[in-house]
């Protein structure tokens, strides 16, 4: 039997070879410096980002870092207080110009829904349809309805909505006129796991299958790791890293961004020539990720995230720490570790193992990757 | 724990029936105001059940009054629908275009309506009248005919002047309590501005727009002044001879007549607003992004101009000029004004739009909240008075309070009640269509932290349908200030108000003297509009 | 002249004079001293006196009750005011609910106390009130008394017309080329209801309806009231039309060089006239003061006062009509009873018939 | 040095012990058959479920299935069509009874935050402080706010905030006044990780130290198995299964429950006597949790989650499948596998390991627990 390999349906490294693209490094969207102030605060602060042609980018920040305000810039519902707005090698905002919403062909997904509390559902989903009364329209809502499940609620009103489905209908009606640029401020947030997982699948799969340029806010991680071309980490109204999901979940340009993504927890260590000193043991600084001569005889901070280290019983005299909190997560348990160095840490254990809280554990260093480490502030 | 428990299913049950009670209590106060104010009826009833009734369905048969109700319905329509043409775009570009000079032109826009629309006729006539002071203006320039002022043209022209800005204030209200959000998202699905208003903003504001429409409308079907200086022949004006003829029954037959009119108006505003469902409350505090009018700008402002000349500046001309001019009639003997009659005038209109405020909460409340179409009932009755011509409403309470409670005969509370019968629907309408802004979850926030219903209503509804409230109390007090026959009926002995006095001087025809009452009352109304105006403003950004 | 009365504590009466009463202007100027009983002859007013006050410029008679307050300090009158015929409505749904709070009600025309004396609400005055006044000009069974005179009348411009060219009987106006497409009416106003209706009596309804109708054939334009009848003939918008005589008179007072004159028709119902009158409700406690109330009103200086600021006919001898007015037996009204005239209803509804309304 | 056990801030296991609750098995809130029908719809049917003192449980669920109806009706904002409510023992909802929102205490935090738009932020939180002089109720928001992480944002008002800074108002307005039950529904979804990790393990804290009885509606599962003390998984109205979170991640009664929790495969096995054969090789009838001998020489369904499985490179000939996606969740791979028997599974991988797409591998079940099994439908 042949593998039945659903190319479409998948992600990153597989697909971008057959995405409706013309020419994939052809910058679709780009911000340049833009800024925005609401009164005496600045919600977005010289924001700079480019977005390709056919690209999944995912925005990722804290709760009130600007990513709802970077959105409505580019879709023109907000006006920025400075900086430059590229849509298709055309200035859609800057000093002097200003490109209405209807005339950007950018459509966006709004985290609070924003339905038209008068039309029913599938009159929402049919809103961006130029002929909305059409034949072929009432195929595309039936078709949008199926996608995101919603088959049996066509003639709703939104009021009668669940938080979910009302989630769906806006993205379905997104997603009905095919726009150049999608905007989506977490279109997800109120759906369960699986219908998540099913959903973002599918819109990937339109989004690829269209050639749109799509840029997500999301604050699932796992979310935006899994289906992002490129991520993007906002702190503070701007950008901290942008790069491939990999490259900045492995290399976290800043602790921030270490910090934001996964659970992260930071070893302190001395580094004394080839070796480092920590509260778990010494490691030759071969295993961090880059050189550290400059700071011999100094301390850095080791990013250390669950995965990387494992908790082994161990008797009261060689422990490194005691188990603090365990956490479980389903397929496995989260140790909290306080070591004796003051450190804290969490080890990642399959749900088969089991420590008593208050246990002396040992710390193995399981990491197969180059460590991330950063001075120590 | 066994008496506990006694005490419990004792609470509990207790708790089931006054949750139970207080709606029937609401429901009650309600059915109880509506009676109230439906009270007039009865008289006509009795008077109407005088006349022979072959000579009823000879009279409602006539040829007359066939002629005269079409005129009417035509009057009716035509005075609505231009209201609306001319309401709806001031309100537009008050609220969401870049005008300029915009809080200016909100102010002018709303201010005719403080002109009573008798004043106004007259102005317009004065002004427009074959020998008004435009052809003799015109006159050396050889212009010898200008159009004709009276009329249906005529009436048309000038009801809508002094009553569009009911739906103006209405459409404003709705426009700034409306979610931007939705307007947000129409754009972004690559519809412009205009297509945006049309399929989502207009869809969302018509029952604010029918509101006001139904208010005109039946402001307009109750009028009597306008069209008789107009010499337009109306219903009022048919009812308005019987009572000359002393033909009280008559009079009642054919009022019957009229306010079957009226449920028609109410039913076909009903329609409207049964599309709301869903449609109104408003989530997104974002207020829709101005609209750019560009070379718009000056039409829409030379618009908004002759509007306000025309609905304002031309009255308050007039009037100035029978201050200044004498001879013809225009000065003359009589009593002087006297301050007093403004402080009447003020104090009950005050009563009348607090009381009326009061008595349209439950009646509104009932009418957003309730669950059955019943519930809207009372509220849709409550109209019925504002169609009843102020003769036919004084003498009712006449009859009525001599018969069965003398003792507020002649006293200011007779009037105040007389008032509340005839304007309190303009509270009940904006009072009405705030509180189905307000997202009933709000409720139900407050509640689930502890507050029993009317506290939760007074903590978090009322002081979000407050602006609402306001304006409902506001036009009350307007239109009060303005009344005129049923003022003249029921006042006490001896009462003089603003328009008593401006009707006395003016009947006599010495009109100097009504110039300084009439600018007097324009101002303070004007006034009273001001702060409605601030109110809303601090609200709605 | 000096015959005022003085008060029995003569005080403030002493300060009023003939003057205070006269109206003013060139056609009040030259007049002689009214004769009749004087105030002074009458016994004082003392006490409150709740009186409806009907019709438009009766404004006016308000001054005279406030002269009269001034003479006699006791005496005190609330007065309320409004249109006479929704007065006489008022009083009839008074009188049904119960009675009346008024004790008086003067009203601009006689048809309003006809129907209010028709309804009951009236009672009859002792004929030391009504003798002074001729029969013609009060009710038979003495349920009102008129007390200033109002007769129709043509008022005409005379730039355009002469007096020669207004014909001596209404039944001619349809066939005076002169006011084609020239001619006013207010048709809603009660005086006119009222000269209709005596038409209908003297003549019958056919007549009346014809002539309804044809004066409509020539033309005729409406006016609210009768007042902008008289004005818009001194503007000469129309060349002349219907209306109370004194309304004339009022626009030369307020314009002297007004090209406007009267005419007068000649014994039927376009000569009719009309009085205001007043008369006593039923279920006043005042009876006596209310009767010697309308004594003053019948006084000589009550009737200088409305002849010379109402410009009214005064309704005892001694006193003249203002100007150059013909006198009442001068002008040959119609024999018709006033009290005939409070029957509106068919006047109305013929009217409306005939699309005049 | 001492291991510093911050108990309280800690899971499931570890402080049940030390929460301000009176009798943990008294139950607070109990559901008994409740029916919610809308129209002719059944939004919630049947359903059954009791929590005890002091308890925090989650309901987990597809979109749509009746989790919100299901907290108003128990919130009372909501009447049942049928079934009945006690609260603390007292009926509050029944055939005869019905107790007003404000008499049961229960606090409730909307899915769509219903802030009150009249009102700033710290007016908001006030808000249910009925009693409290105004000094008290002063710190008492200003405490809050430090625990929402808005104490900048004290006189905003709510439409000038970010969609996360409206939720965590909303969550600290339903704290504010300590009620007896506490209604969550979906009190996280627009938070990011690191925000979510830190309120819901404050909340946690606060809910136990007070002994606030507490329902939540999550669609996260991480959130749901590691705060809950049970979790529901509700389906079509009504409840599937009810427990302990590894119990019900472990042993999950039903297909639904298996599918809906982690990312399920199923996977085909005949019954042959003491073993199953499988499109991954012949196991043991041991390795699953029940007696299968039933089913002897019929077709069974055996749960396999990715955790499972792992999938090892070999060459085309003694290859179970084929790799045919590869999805990125930062500190792992999920591939997902097809079987040449036609089943799909997928395998989780430490992110070191690397495969392409297409690439024949052998999969190896590593599972170390029994095995759910279902029979085929
Ligand atoms: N007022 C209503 N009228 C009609 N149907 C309704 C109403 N409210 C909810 N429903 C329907 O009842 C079902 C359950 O709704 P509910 O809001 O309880 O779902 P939920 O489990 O909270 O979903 P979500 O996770 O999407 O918020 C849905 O199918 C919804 O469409
Ligand atoms: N209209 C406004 N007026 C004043 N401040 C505002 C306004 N809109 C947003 N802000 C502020 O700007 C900041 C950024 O808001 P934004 O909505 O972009 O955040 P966000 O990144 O989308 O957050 P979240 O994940 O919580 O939705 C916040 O601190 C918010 O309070
Ligand atoms: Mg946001
Ligand atoms: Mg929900």
């Amino acid at each position: 039997m042949e593998p039945d390999i659903d190319t479409r349906n998948t992600t990153a490294a597989f697909d971008s070879v057959e995405s409706a693209v013309d020419d994939p490094s052809a910058t679709v969207v780009e911000l340049d410096g833009i800024t925005r102030e609401y009164g005496a605060e600045t919600a977005v602060d010289d924001l700079s980002l480019s977005v390709n042609d056919g690209e999944l980018l995912t925005l990722l920040g804290p709760s009130g870092c600007g990513k709802t305000t970077t959105l409505r810039m580019i879709a023109g519902l907000e006006r920025p207080s400075g900086g430059s707005i590229q849509i298709e090698e055309r200035a859609v905002a800057d000093g002097s110009t200003f490109r209405k919403p209807e005339e950007r062909n950018v459509g966006i997904v709004f985290q609070d829904y924003a339905l038209f509390p008068h039309l029913n559902v599938a009159e929402n989903i049919a809103f961006g349809l130029r002929d909305a009364d059409s034949r072929e329209a009432d195929e595309r809502v039936t078709e949008l309805l199926e996608l995101v499940d919603l088959t049996d609620h066509r003639e709703k009103m939104p009021s009668k909505l669940s938080g979910g489905q009302q989630q769906r209908v806006a993205l379905a009606r997104s997603l009905a006129p095919e726009p150049d640029v999608l905007l989506l401020d977490e279109p997800f947030s109120n759906l369960d796991v699986r219908l998540r997982v099913e959903m973002r699948e599918e819109v990937r799969k339109i989004l690829k299958r269209a050639g749109v340029t799509a840029i997500s806010v999301t604050h699932d991680q796992e979310e935006a790791l899994s289906i992002s071309d490129r991520v993007a980490i906002m702190n503070d109204g701007t950008i901290e890293q942008v790069g491939d999901p990999a490259e900045v979940f492995e290399n976290p340009e800043s602790r921030f961004v270490a910090s934001f993504l996964g659970q992260a927890s930071f070893l302190s260590a001395r580094v004394a020539g080839d070796d480092i000193e920590t509260g778990m043991g010494t490691f030759r600084t071969a295993r961090l990720n880059g050189p550290v001569e400059a700071y011999n005889g100094a301390t850095v901070d080791v990013l250390v995230r669950p995965d990387d280290l494992r908790a082994i019983p161990t008797a009261e005299s060689t422990a490194d720490g005691y188990v603090t909190q365990r956490q479980y997560n389903g397929p496995s348990f989260v140790y909290r570790v306080t070591l004796h160095s003051g450190d804290v840490v969490h080890c990642l254990h399959n749900h088969s193992e089991s420590f008593e809280p208050g246990e002396p554990v040992e710390i193995d260093l399981t990491a197969d990757h180059p460590l991330a480490w950063y001075p120590t502030e | 724990m066994a008496t506990g428990d006694r005490d419990r299913i004792a609470e509990q049950t207790q708790g089931a029936t006054t949750e139970r009670s207080a709606s029937r209590v609401l429901s009650g106060v309600a059915v109880a105001i509506t009676l109230l104010v439906l009270s007039p009826l009865a008289w006509l009833v009795l008077r109407a059940g005088e006349m022979d009734a072959v000579r009823a369905i000879e009279l409602l048969t006539s040829q007359t009054t066939i002629e005269v109700t079409a005129n009417t319905i035509v009057l009716v329509g035509s005075v609505t629908l231009l209201s609306a043409l001319v309401g709806v775009p001031l309100a537009i570009l008050t609220v969401q275009t870049d005008l300029p000079f915009r809080r200016f032109w909100t102010v002018t826009s709303a201010l005719p309506l403080v002109v009573p629309s008798y004043i106004g006729a007259f102005a317009f006539v004065s002004a427009f009248g074959p020998q008004g002071h435009l052809s003799d203006l015109l006159a050396p320039l050889g212009v010898d005919q200008i159009p004709a002022i009276y009329g249906l043209p005529g009436a048309t022209l000038v009801l809508t002047l002094f009553t569009y800005p009911y739906i103006f204030l209405t459409t404003r209200a709705a426009l700034l309590s409306f979610d931007g959000t939705i307007v947000e998202a129409a754009r972004s699905l690559n519809h412009t501005r205009w297509e945006a208003f049309k399929r989502v903003t207009l869809p969302q504001i018509l029952p604010g727009i029918a509101g006001g429409g139904l208010l005109v409308a039946l402001y307009t079907l109750g009028d009597f002044g306008t069209p008789s200086i107009m010499k337009y022949d109306v219903f009022t004006r048919m009812i308005f001879n019987e009572f000359g003829a002393r033909r009280i029954d008559y009079a009642a037959v054919l009022s019957w007549l009229l306010l079957a009119m009226a449920v028609v108006i109410l039913a076909v505003e009903s329609r409207i607003e049964a599309g709301r469902d869903g449609a109104y409350v408003s989530r997104g505090a974002r207020r829709p992004g101005e609209i750019k009018l560009g070379v718009w700008k000056l039409p829409a402002t030379l618009f908004c101009g002759a509007v306000a000349t025309l609905g304002l500046a031309l009255p308050i001309a007039i009037l100035l000029q029978w201050l200044v001019r004498g001879g013809v009639g225009y000065s003359g003997a009589g009593r002087p004004f006297e301050l007093g009659f403004a402080w009447n005038s003020l104090t009950v209109a005050a009563a009348a739009a607090a009381v009326s405020v009061v008595v349209a909460l439950p009646l509104a409340y009932l009418a957003a909240r309730g669950d059955s179409r019943i519930s809207s009932l009372p509220d849709r009755l409550s109209y019925v008075g504002y169609a009843v011509p102020g003769v036919v409403l004084g003498l009712a309470l006449v009859f009525l309070s001599l018969k069965y409670v003398p003792f507020v005969y002649n006293t200011v509370f007779l009037l105040v009640f007389a008032y509340v019968v005839r304007f309190m629907p303009q509270a009940v309408g904006t009072t009405k269509s705030s509180l189905l802004q307000v997202d009933p979850s709000y409720v139900e926030a407050a509640r689930s932290l502890g507050y029993p219903p009317l506290t939760a209503f007074r903590k978090v509804v009322l002081p979000l349908v407050a602006p609402g409230i306001a304006a409902g109390g506001a036009l009350v007090f307007l239109t009060t200030m303005k009344e005129l026959p049923a003022t003249l009926m029921l006042r006490p002995l001896g009462f003089e108000t603003f328009v008593t006095y401006i009707w006395r001087v003016q009947e006599s025809g010495y009109y100097g003297q009504a110039a300084v009452p009439a600018l007097v009352l324009v101002v303070v109304s004007g006034l009273s509009m001001l702060v409605i105006l601030g109110r809303e403003q601090q609200n709605g950004t | 002249t000096d015959m005022l009365p003085g008060g029995s504590d003569g005080t403030s009466a002493s300060e009023l004079s003939l003057g205070d009463f006269r109206g003013s202007g060139p056609l009040v100027e030259q007049r002689s001293a009214p004769e009749g009983t004087s105030i002074d002859d009458l016994p004082d007013l003392s006490g409150e006196l709740t009186m409806y006050l009907g019709g438009g410029e009766s404004g006016l008679y308000l001054d005279l009750v406030d002269l009269l307050e001034q003479i006699y300090p006791d005496f005190s009158v609330s007065a309320q005011q409004e249109s006479a015929s929704n007065l006489a409505n008022r009083i009839a749904e008074e009188n049904r609910a119960g009675s009346t709070p008024a004790d008086v009600f003067m009203a601009v025309d006689a048809g309003s106390l006809g129907s209010v004396a028709e309804d009951g609400a009236a009672v009859s005055m002792s004929a030391e009130v009504t003798d002074p006044v001729r029969d013609a000009f009060k009710d038979s069974e003495d349920r009102w008394v008129g007390f200033a005179g109002r007769a129709r009348a043509i008022p005409y411009n005379t730039n355009e017309l002469s007096a020669s060219d207004v014909p001596s009987t209404v039944a001619a106006f349809p066939e005076t080329s002169a006011f084609g497409d020239s001619f006013g009416w207010a048709p809603s106003y009660s005086a006119f209801q009222s000269f209709v209706t005596a038409m209908r009596v003297i003549e019958d309804d056919e007549t009346t309806r014809q002539w309804l109708q044809s004066m409509q054939d020539l033309g005729v334009t409406t006016y609210d009231n009768e007042f902008a009848v008289s004005n818009r003939v001194a503007d000469g918008e129309i060349s002349a039309g219907f209306a109370n005589h004194y309304y004339s008179l009022r626009v030369q007072s307020d314009r002297s060089s007004a090209p406007i004159d009267l005419a007068f028709t000649e014994g039927d119902a376009g000569a009719l006239v009309n009085v205001s009158g007043a008369q006593i409700l039923d279920g006043t406690e005042n009876k006596a003061l209310a009767e010697n109330f309308l004594r003053h009103v019948l006084s000589a200086e009550a009737q200088e006062f409305f002849a010379t600021r109402t410009y009214a006919y005064p309704m005892i001898s001694g006193v003249e009509p203002v100007g150059d007015l013909p006198t009442i037996d001068e002008l040959n009204p119609p024999d018709i009873d006033l009290g005939e005239l409070s029957d509106l209803g068919g006047t109305v509804d013929m009217l409306r018939e005939v699309g005049v309304l």
